[in-house]
Protein backbone atom coordinates (compact mmCIF):
# COMPACT_ATOMS: atom_id res chain seq x y z
CA UNK A 1 0.00 0.00 0.00
CA UNK A 2 1.19 3.25 -0.75
CA UNK A 3 0.63 6.54 1.49
CA UNK A 4 1.33 10.08 0.58
CA UNK A 5 1.12 13.16 2.71
CA UNK A 6 0.80 16.90 1.97
CA UNK A 7 1.37 20.08 3.62
CA UNK A 8 1.83 19.89 7.64
CA UNK A 9 0.30 16.27 7.21
CA UNK A 10 3.69 16.00 5.37
CA UNK A 11 5.61 17.94 7.82
CA UNK A 12 4.23 16.49 11.03
CA UNK A 13 4.74 13.03 9.60
CA UNK A 14 8.07 13.34 8.61
CA UNK A 15 7.90 12.12 5.23
CA UNK A 16 6.32 12.66 1.69
CA UNK A 17 5.58 8.89 0.82
CA UNK A 18 5.77 5.21 1.21
CA UNK A 19 4.97 1.86 1.11
CA UNK A 20 3.41 0.17 4.13
CA UNK A 21 2.30 -3.53 4.60
CA UNK A 22 -0.10 -2.70 7.77
CA UNK A 23 -1.37 -6.19 9.40
CA UNK A 24 -4.70 -7.99 7.67
CA UNK A 25 -7.15 -6.42 10.70
CA UNK A 26 -6.51 -3.23 9.48
CA UNK A 27 -9.56 -2.79 6.69
CA UNK A 28 -10.84 0.77 6.30
CA UNK A 29 -9.05 4.31 6.58
CA UNK A 30 -9.59 4.61 9.80
CA UNK A 31 -8.03 1.24 10.85
CA UNK A 32 -4.75 2.37 9.15
CA UNK A 33 -4.72 5.80 10.50
CA UNK A 34 -4.56 3.71 14.29
CA UNK A 35 -1.99 1.87 12.89
CA UNK A 36 0.01 4.55 11.89
CA UNK A 37 -0.55 6.50 15.08
CA UNK A 38 1.26 3.12 16.63
CA UNK A 39 4.32 3.76 14.35
CA UNK A 40 5.80 6.58 16.11
CA UNK A 41 5.39 10.57 17.09
CA UNK A 42 4.85 12.10 13.68
CA UNK A 43 2.07 10.57 13.12
CA UNK A 44 1.02 10.91 16.21
CA UNK A 45 0.93 14.69 15.71
CA UNK A 46 -0.49 14.41 11.80
CA UNK A 47 -3.56 12.19 13.10
CA UNK A 48 -4.29 14.35 16.52
CA UNK A 49 -7.44 15.89 15.28
CA UNK A 50 -9.40 13.82 12.52
CA UNK A 51 -11.62 16.81 11.86
CA UNK A 52 -8.45 18.81 10.44
CA UNK A 53 -7.26 15.39 8.33
CA UNK A 54 -8.57 14.61 4.79
CA UNK A 55 -8.23 11.15 3.20
CA UNK A 56 -7.91 10.20 -0.54
CA UNK A 57 -7.88 6.33 -2.23
CA UNK A 58 -6.65 6.32 -5.51
CA UNK A 59 -7.10 10.00 -5.73
CA UNK A 60 -10.63 9.96 -5.21
CA UNK A 61 -11.58 11.90 -1.90
CA UNK A 62 -13.30 9.36 1.06
CA UNK A 63 -14.66 9.03 4.80
CA UNK A 64 -12.89 7.42 7.38
CA UNK A 65 -14.91 3.98 6.64
CA UNK A 66 -13.47 3.82 3.26
CA UNK A 67 -12.29 0.22 3.03
CA UNK A 68 -9.05 -0.77 1.81
CA UNK A 69 -6.61 -2.96 -0.32
CA UNK A 70 -3.30 -3.95 -0.87
CA UNK A 71 -3.01 -2.11 -4.00
CA UNK A 72 -4.25 1.13 -2.88
CA UNK A 73 -2.73 4.34 -2.97
CA UNK A 74 -3.91 6.59 0.20
CA UNK A 75 -3.46 10.34 0.66
CA UNK A 76 -3.63 12.47 3.86
CA UNK A 77 -3.43 15.72 3.79
CA UNK A 78 -5.49 18.89 5.34
CA UNK A 79 -8.39 20.61 4.14
CA UNK A 80 -7.72 21.98 0.41
CA UNK A 81 -6.72 25.74 0.13
CA UNK A 82 -6.15 26.99 -3.95
CA UNK A 83 -7.44 28.99 -5.77
CA UNK B 1 -9.78 21.72 -20.86
CA UNK B 2 -7.79 21.93 -17.78
CA UNK B 3 -4.05 22.58 -17.37
CA UNK B 4 -1.76 22.16 -14.09
CA UNK B 5 1.70 24.80 -14.36
CA UNK B 6 4.82 26.67 -12.81
CA UNK B 7 3.99 29.07 -15.86
CA UNK B 8 1.75 32.19 -16.07
CA UNK B 9 -1.02 32.03 -18.14
CA UNK B 10 -2.35 34.86 -20.53
CA UNK B 11 -5.97 35.23 -20.07
CA UNK B 12 -6.21 37.06 -23.33
CA UNK B 13 -4.63 34.52 -25.49
CA UNK B 14 -6.79 31.49 -23.55
CA UNK B 15 -9.87 33.88 -24.94
CA UNK B 16 -8.67 34.49 -28.76
CA UNK B 17 -7.79 30.92 -28.62
CA UNK B 18 -11.12 29.62 -27.22
CA UNK B 19 -13.36 31.79 -29.37
CA UNK B 20 -10.87 31.61 -32.84
CA UNK B 21 -13.10 30.90 -35.74
CA UNK B 22 -16.47 30.11 -33.83
CA UNK B 23 -19.51 32.30 -33.94
CA UNK B 24 -22.07 30.17 -31.30
CA UNK B 25 -20.36 32.22 -28.16
CA UNK B 26 -22.17 34.50 -26.87
CA UNK B 27 -21.12 35.15 -23.65
CA UNK B 28 -17.23 34.41 -21.37
CA UNK B 29 -17.49 34.66 -18.06
CA UNK B 30 -14.02 34.98 -16.68
CA UNK B 31 -12.08 34.52 -12.74
CA UNK B 32 -8.40 34.89 -11.89
CA UNK B 33 -7.07 34.49 -8.69
CA UNK B 34 -4.10 36.35 -7.78
CA UNK B 35 -1.72 36.38 -4.74
CA UNK B 36 -2.73 39.56 -2.82
CA UNK B 37 -0.36 40.96 0.12
CA UNK B 38 -2.90 41.36 3.14
CA UNK B 39 -0.06 43.70 5.17
CA UNK B 40 -1.84 46.58 6.91
CA UNK B 41 -5.19 44.41 7.57
CA UNK B 42 -5.75 43.71 11.47
CA UNK B 43 -3.34 41.18 12.47
CA UNK B 44 -1.68 40.62 9.26
CA UNK B 45 1.96 41.07 8.80
CA UNK B 46 2.03 40.92 5.00
CA UNK B 47 2.57 38.24 2.59
CA UNK B 48 6.24 38.14 0.85
CA UNK B 49 5.29 35.19 -1.49
CA UNK B 50 3.58 31.88 -1.00
CA UNK B 51 4.46 28.25 -2.29
CA UNK B 52 1.61 26.30 -3.86
CA UNK B 53 1.70 22.39 -3.56
CA UNK B 54 -0.63 20.19 -4.97
CA UNK B 55 -1.28 16.18 -5.46
CA UNK B 56 0.45 15.57 -8.95
CA UNK B 57 -1.92 13.11 -10.64
CA UNK B 58 -4.88 13.91 -8.17
CA UNK B 59 -4.76 17.42 -8.60
CA UNK B 60 -5.25 16.61 -12.59
CA UNK B 61 -8.45 14.51 -12.05
CA UNK B 62 -9.82 16.78 -9.45
CA UNK B 63 -9.85 19.58 -12.47
CA UNK B 64 -11.65 17.15 -15.11
CA UNK B 65 -14.59 15.82 -13.11
CA UNK B 66 -14.99 19.67 -11.89
CA UNK B 67 -15.64 20.65 -15.70
CA UNK B 68 -16.95 17.41 -16.88
CA UNK B 69 -20.05 18.45 -13.80
CA UNK B 70 -20.20 22.00 -15.20
CA UNK B 71 -20.91 20.81 -18.96
CA UNK B 72 -23.17 18.78 -17.81
CA UNK B 73 -24.59 21.56 -15.47
CA UNK B 74 -24.32 24.00 -18.33
CA UNK B 75 -24.78 24.33 -21.94
CA UNK B 76 -21.30 25.20 -22.37
CA UNK B 77 -19.09 26.18 -25.38
CA UNK B 78 -16.07 25.68 -24.01
CA UNK B 79 -14.29 25.20 -20.25
CA UNK B 80 -10.79 26.52 -19.19
CA UNK B 81 -8.82 25.73 -15.85
CA UNK B 82 -5.16 26.91 -15.37
CA UNK B 83 -4.01 26.53 -12.04
CA UNK B 84 -0.34 27.23 -11.05
CA UNK B 85 1.73 25.54 -8.22
CA UNK B 86 5.07 26.55 -6.78
CA UNK B 87 6.47 29.57 -5.41
CA UNK B 88 4.11 32.91 -6.24
CA UNK B 89 4.76 36.60 -5.29
CA UNK B 90 2.14 39.10 -4.65
CA UNK B 91 0.31 40.30 -7.55
CA UNK B 92 0.89 37.19 -9.39
CA UNK B 93 -1.74 35.06 -11.06
CA UNK B 94 -2.60 31.82 -9.02
CA UNK B 95 -5.72 30.42 -10.93
CA UNK B 96 -7.29 31.10 -13.80
CA UNK B 97 -11.07 29.60 -14.60
CA UNK B 98 -13.41 30.71 -17.95
CA UNK B 99 -16.56 29.57 -19.29
CA UNK B 100 -17.76 30.47 -22.59
CA UNK B 101 -21.57 29.58 -23.57
CA UNK B 102 -24.19 30.68 -25.87
CA UNK B 103 -25.74 32.15 -23.04
CA UNK B 104 -25.21 34.91 -20.52
CA UNK B 105 -26.60 33.45 -17.62
CA UNK B 106 -24.64 29.72 -18.29
CA UNK B 107 -21.53 31.50 -18.78
CA UNK B 108 -21.41 33.52 -14.97
CA UNK B 109 -22.89 30.65 -13.09
CA UNK B 110 -21.07 27.95 -14.58
CA UNK B 111 -17.25 29.99 -14.33
CA UNK B 112 -18.49 30.72 -10.41
CA UNK B 113 -19.58 27.00 -10.07
CA UNK B 114 -15.76 26.04 -11.45
CA UNK B 115 -13.58 28.32 -8.74
CA UNK B 116 -16.50 27.49 -5.71
CA UNK B 117 -15.82 23.70 -5.95
CA UNK B 118 -11.64 24.13 -7.21
CA UNK B 119 -11.65 25.76 -4.26
CA UNK B 120 -13.01 22.93 -1.94
CA UNK B 121 -12.07 20.09 -3.79
CA UNK B 122 -8.75 20.49 -5.61
CA UNK B 123 -5.85 19.40 -3.76
CA UNK B 124 -3.78 22.36 -3.42
CA UNK B 125 -1.99 23.94 -0.66
CA UNK B 126 -0.67 27.25 0.04
CA UNK B 127 2.59 27.77 2.23
CA UNK B 128 2.38 31.20 3.23
CA UNK B 129 5.79 33.76 3.75
CA UNK B 130 5.48 36.15 5.77
CA UNK B 131 7.93 38.27 8.07
CA UNK B 132 6.77 36.21 10.88
CA UNK B 133 7.66 33.21 9.11
CA UNK B 134 6.08 30.75 6.98
CA UNK B 135 2.75 29.46 7.60
CA UNK B 136 0.04 26.79 6.34
CA UNK B 137 -3.16 29.06 4.95
CA UNK B 138 -6.44 27.33 6.71
CA UNK B 139 -9.17 26.18 4.77
CA UNK B 140 -12.48 29.09 5.16
CA UNK B 141 -15.57 28.22 6.10
CA UNK B 142 -16.82 30.64 3.30
CA UNK B 143 -15.52 28.41 0.58
CA UNK B 144 -17.49 25.49 1.82
CA UNK B 145 -20.71 27.67 2.24
CA UNK B 146 -20.06 28.97 -1.44
CA UNK B 147 -19.37 25.49 -2.48
CA UNK B 148 -22.15 23.97 -0.83
CA UNK B 149 -24.61 26.11 -2.59
CA UNK B 150 -23.87 23.99 -5.85
CA UNK B 151 -24.99 20.54 -4.27
CA UNK B 152 -28.15 19.10 -5.54
CA UNK B 153 -30.38 17.86 -3.45
CA UNK C 1 -13.36 53.32 -16.16
CA UNK C 2 -15.91 53.41 -19.13
CA UNK C 3 -15.37 53.80 -22.49
CA UNK C 4 -17.65 53.56 -25.78
CA UNK C 5 -15.71 53.07 -28.64
CA UNK C 6 -16.08 51.59 -32.86
CA UNK C 7 -12.68 49.49 -32.08
CA UNK C 8 -12.42 45.97 -30.41
CA UNK C 9 -11.04 45.40 -27.01
CA UNK C 10 -8.02 43.46 -26.31
CA UNK C 11 -9.50 41.37 -22.59
CA UNK C 12 -6.05 40.57 -21.88
CA UNK C 13 -4.40 44.14 -22.18
CA UNK C 14 -6.87 45.61 -19.94
CA UNK C 15 -6.66 43.07 -17.09
CA UNK C 16 -2.78 43.95 -17.10
CA UNK C 17 -2.94 47.62 -17.02
CA UNK C 18 -5.86 46.94 -14.06
CA UNK C 19 -3.38 44.83 -12.16
CA UNK C 20 0.09 46.11 -13.14
CA UNK C 21 1.80 46.76 -10.03
CA UNK C 22 -0.77 46.08 -7.72
CA UNK C 23 -0.66 43.67 -4.60
CA UNK C 24 -3.98 44.42 -3.07
CA UNK C 25 -6.39 42.49 -6.04
CA UNK C 26 -7.47 39.26 -4.95
CA UNK C 27 -9.84 38.43 -7.52
CA UNK C 28 -10.40 39.54 -11.27
CA UNK C 29 -13.93 38.54 -12.86
CA UNK C 30 -14.75 39.25 -16.59
CA UNK C 31 -17.41 39.16 -18.82
CA UNK C 32 -16.95 39.22 -22.54
CA UNK C 33 -20.37 39.81 -25.45
CA UNK C 34 -20.00 38.36 -28.77
CA UNK C 35 -22.19 38.36 -31.37
CA UNK C 36 -23.82 35.30 -32.12
CA UNK C 37 -24.73 33.66 -35.10
CA UNK C 38 -27.69 32.11 -34.19
CA UNK C 39 -28.74 30.60 -37.51
CA UNK C 40 -30.10 27.07 -37.02
CA UNK C 41 -31.94 27.77 -34.15
CA UNK C 42 -35.84 27.43 -34.81
CA UNK C 43 -37.31 30.35 -36.58
CA UNK C 44 -33.88 31.95 -37.15
CA UNK C 45 -32.59 33.08 -40.42
CA UNK C 46 -28.86 33.34 -39.25
CA UNK C 47 -27.11 36.82 -38.51
CA UNK C 48 -24.82 38.11 -41.25
CA UNK C 49 -24.11 41.27 -39.15
CA UNK C 50 -25.33 43.52 -36.26
CA UNK C 51 -25.32 47.15 -36.37
CA UNK C 52 -25.17 48.69 -32.85
CA UNK C 53 -26.43 52.28 -32.33
CA UNK C 54 -26.33 54.65 -28.87
CA UNK C 55 -27.06 57.66 -27.86
CA UNK C 56 -23.50 59.66 -27.25
CA UNK C 57 -23.77 61.43 -24.21
CA UNK C 58 -26.48 59.50 -22.46
CA UNK C 59 -24.16 56.58 -22.83
CA UNK C 60 -21.52 57.50 -21.34
CA UNK C 61 -23.40 59.24 -18.58
CA UNK C 62 -25.57 56.16 -17.95
CA UNK C 63 -22.31 53.53 -18.13
CA UNK C 64 -20.48 56.02 -15.78
CA UNK C 65 -23.84 55.72 -13.11
CA UNK C 66 -23.59 51.86 -13.39
CA UNK C 67 -19.63 52.03 -12.72
CA UNK C 68 -20.83 54.51 -9.57
CA UNK C 69 -23.27 52.62 -8.24
CA UNK C 70 -21.13 49.34 -8.23
CA UNK C 71 -18.44 51.15 -6.46
CA UNK C 72 -21.08 52.22 -4.12
CA UNK C 73 -22.46 48.17 -3.56
CA UNK C 74 -19.05 46.19 -3.65
CA UNK C 75 -15.55 47.06 -2.38
CA UNK C 76 -13.60 47.24 -5.89
CA UNK C 77 -10.36 48.20 -6.61
CA UNK C 78 -11.32 48.99 -10.28
CA UNK C 79 -13.96 48.82 -12.51
CA UNK C 80 -13.76 49.27 -16.17
CA UNK C 81 -16.92 49.35 -18.81
CA UNK C 82 -15.89 48.74 -22.75
CA UNK C 83 -19.03 49.40 -25.09
CA UNK C 84 -18.62 49.17 -29.18
CA UNK C 85 -20.42 50.62 -31.78
CA UNK C 86 -21.22 50.39 -35.44
CA UNK C 87 -21.60 47.68 -37.43
CA UNK C 88 -20.21 44.31 -35.94
CA UNK C 89 -20.14 40.22 -37.51
CA UNK C 90 -20.74 37.26 -36.09
CA UNK C 91 -17.62 36.32 -33.47
CA UNK C 92 -17.25 39.80 -32.82
CA UNK C 93 -17.02 41.16 -29.46
CA UNK C 94 -19.48 43.69 -27.98
CA UNK C 95 -19.15 44.58 -24.76
CA UNK C 96 -16.80 44.01 -22.20
CA UNK C 97 -17.23 44.36 -18.10
CA UNK C 98 -14.32 43.69 -15.65
CA UNK C 99 -14.67 43.99 -11.71
CA UNK C 100 -11.55 43.47 -9.56
CA UNK C 101 -11.96 43.20 -6.23
CA UNK C 102 -9.63 42.05 -2.91
CA UNK C 103 -12.49 39.45 -2.51
CA UNK C 104 -13.85 36.65 -5.28
CA UNK C 105 -17.47 37.13 -3.61
CA UNK C 106 -17.62 41.00 -4.87
CA UNK C 107 -15.64 40.40 -7.78
CA UNK C 108 -18.39 38.01 -9.25
CA UNK C 109 -21.53 39.96 -7.70
CA UNK C 110 -20.15 43.30 -9.17
CA UNK C 111 -19.30 42.08 -12.64
CA UNK C 112 -22.52 39.98 -12.97
CA UNK C 113 -24.28 43.17 -11.74
CA UNK C 114 -22.64 45.40 -13.94
CA UNK C 115 -23.84 43.62 -17.49
CA UNK C 116 -27.35 43.51 -15.58
CA UNK C 117 -27.59 46.73 -15.35
CA UNK C 118 -26.28 47.82 -18.71
CA UNK C 119 -28.47 45.68 -20.63
CA UNK C 120 -31.52 47.80 -19.23
CA UNK C 121 -30.13 51.09 -18.56
CA UNK C 122 -27.74 51.99 -21.27
CA UNK C 123 -28.94 53.06 -24.56
CA UNK C 124 -27.88 51.07 -27.41
CA UNK C 125 -29.80 49.10 -29.82
CA UNK C 126 -29.38 46.56 -31.92
CA UNK C 127 -30.35 46.29 -35.68
CA UNK C 128 -29.68 42.69 -36.61
CA UNK C 129 -29.14 42.08 -40.45
CA UNK C 130 -30.14 38.83 -41.67
CA UNK C 131 -30.78 37.04 -45.21
CA UNK C 132 -34.61 37.84 -44.43
CA UNK C 133 -33.51 41.72 -43.99
CA UNK C 134 -33.04 43.58 -40.97
CA UNK C 135 -35.09 43.83 -38.09
CA UNK C 136 -34.25 45.95 -34.57
CA UNK C 137 -33.65 43.31 -31.53
CA UNK C 138 -36.66 43.42 -29.26
CA UNK C 139 -35.66 43.79 -26.02
CA UNK C 140 -35.76 40.37 -23.54
CA UNK C 141 -37.94 39.76 -20.31
CA UNK C 142 -35.34 37.66 -18.89
CA UNK C 143 -32.91 41.04 -18.96
CA UNK C 144 -35.07 42.72 -17.02
CA UNK C 145 -35.67 40.34 -14.45
CA UNK C 146 -31.79 39.81 -14.39
CA UNK C 147 -31.36 43.80 -13.94
CA UNK C 148 -34.67 43.71 -11.73
CA UNK C 149 -32.27 40.99 -9.11
CA UNK C 150 -30.35 44.11 -8.18
CA UNK C 151 -33.04 46.28 -7.29
CA UNK C 152 -33.21 47.54 -3.31
CA UNK C 153 -36.06 47.59 -1.54
CA UNK D 1 -36.41 72.14 -26.70
CA UNK D 2 -34.82 69.34 -28.32
CA UNK D 3 -35.71 65.94 -29.51
CA UNK D 4 -34.08 63.46 -30.51
CA UNK D 5 -35.14 60.12 -31.78
CA UNK D 6 -33.40 56.22 -32.19
CA UNK D 7 -33.67 53.20 -33.41
CA UNK D 8 -36.80 51.95 -35.05
CA UNK D 9 -39.18 55.38 -33.38
CA UNK D 10 -36.38 57.55 -35.33
CA UNK D 11 -37.58 55.37 -38.77
CA UNK D 12 -40.76 56.09 -37.73
CA UNK D 13 -40.65 59.30 -37.27
CA UNK D 14 -38.51 59.74 -40.38
CA UNK D 15 -36.07 61.90 -38.58
CA UNK D 16 -33.61 61.95 -35.59
CA UNK D 17 -33.30 65.40 -34.13
CA UNK D 18 -35.59 68.66 -34.67
CA UNK D 19 -35.96 71.66 -32.37
CA UNK D 20 -39.38 72.49 -31.37
CA UNK D 21 -41.58 75.30 -29.25
CA UNK D 22 -44.54 73.04 -28.43
CA UNK D 23 -47.67 75.17 -27.29
CA UNK D 24 -47.87 76.38 -23.19
CA UNK D 25 -50.05 74.00 -22.57
CA UNK D 26 -47.66 70.98 -23.65
CA UNK D 27 -45.96 71.05 -19.75
CA UNK D 28 -44.90 67.05 -19.38
CA UNK D 29 -43.67 63.95 -21.67
CA UNK D 30 -47.31 62.75 -22.31
CA UNK D 31 -48.23 66.00 -23.62
CA UNK D 32 -45.89 66.72 -26.03
CA UNK D 33 -46.47 62.85 -27.71
CA UNK D 34 -49.86 63.94 -27.85
CA UNK D 35 -49.07 67.05 -29.42
CA UNK D 36 -46.02 65.85 -31.51
CA UNK D 37 -49.13 63.02 -32.79
CA UNK D 38 -51.29 65.98 -34.11
CA UNK D 39 -48.00 66.66 -36.07
CA UNK D 40 -48.08 64.07 -39.11
CA UNK D 41 -48.22 60.79 -39.37
CA UNK D 42 -44.60 59.69 -38.88
CA UNK D 43 -45.41 60.49 -34.99
CA UNK D 44 -48.29 58.97 -35.06
CA UNK D 45 -46.82 55.54 -35.77
CA UNK D 46 -43.76 55.81 -33.73
CA UNK D 47 -46.33 57.24 -30.68
CA UNK D 48 -48.74 54.34 -31.13
CA UNK D 49 -48.06 51.92 -28.29
CA UNK D 50 -46.50 53.88 -25.96
CA UNK D 51 -45.62 50.69 -23.65
CA UNK D 52 -42.63 50.08 -26.87
CA UNK D 53 -41.43 53.60 -26.40
CA UNK D 54 -38.88 54.91 -23.50
CA UNK D 55 -38.14 58.46 -22.86
CA UNK D 56 -35.10 60.00 -21.74
CA UNK D 57 -35.04 63.77 -20.77
CA UNK D 58 -31.46 65.35 -20.30
CA UNK D 59 -30.17 61.83 -20.91
CA UNK D 60 -32.05 60.44 -17.74
CA UNK D 61 -34.78 57.76 -17.95
CA UNK D 62 -38.27 59.33 -17.44
CA UNK D 63 -41.58 58.99 -16.89
CA UNK D 64 -44.50 59.95 -18.96
CA UNK D 65 -45.41 62.30 -16.42
CA UNK D 66 -42.19 64.19 -16.19
CA UNK D 67 -42.60 67.93 -16.35
CA UNK D 68 -40.71 69.67 -19.26
CA UNK D 69 -38.82 73.24 -19.25
CA UNK D 70 -38.18 75.03 -22.94
CA UNK D 71 -34.15 73.95 -22.74
CA UNK D 72 -34.60 70.32 -22.47
CA UNK D 73 -33.14 67.84 -24.51
CA UNK D 74 -36.05 65.18 -25.25
CA UNK D 75 -35.22 61.72 -26.34
CA UNK D 76 -37.48 58.87 -27.42
CA UNK D 77 -36.73 55.42 -27.77
CA UNK D 78 -37.43 51.86 -27.96
CA UNK D 79 -36.10 49.30 -24.88
CA UNK D 80 -32.40 49.00 -24.59
CA UNK D 81 -31.20 46.19 -26.28
CA UNK D 82 -27.01 47.00 -25.58
CA UNK D 83 -24.89 44.17 -24.05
Amino acid sequence: MKLVYFAWVREKAGLSTEDVTPPADVTDVAGLIDWLKGRGEGYGEAFADLDLVRVAVNQSHVDLDHALAASDEVAFFPPVTGG
Amino acid sequence: MIRVQTEDFDLGAEIARMTDGKTSIGGICSFSGLVRDIVGEAGDTGVAAMTLEHYPGMTEKALQEIEAEARDRWPLDDVLIVHRYGRLEPGDNIVLVIAASAHRDAAFDACRFLIDWLKTKAPFWKLEETTDGTNWVEAKESDDTAADRWNKD
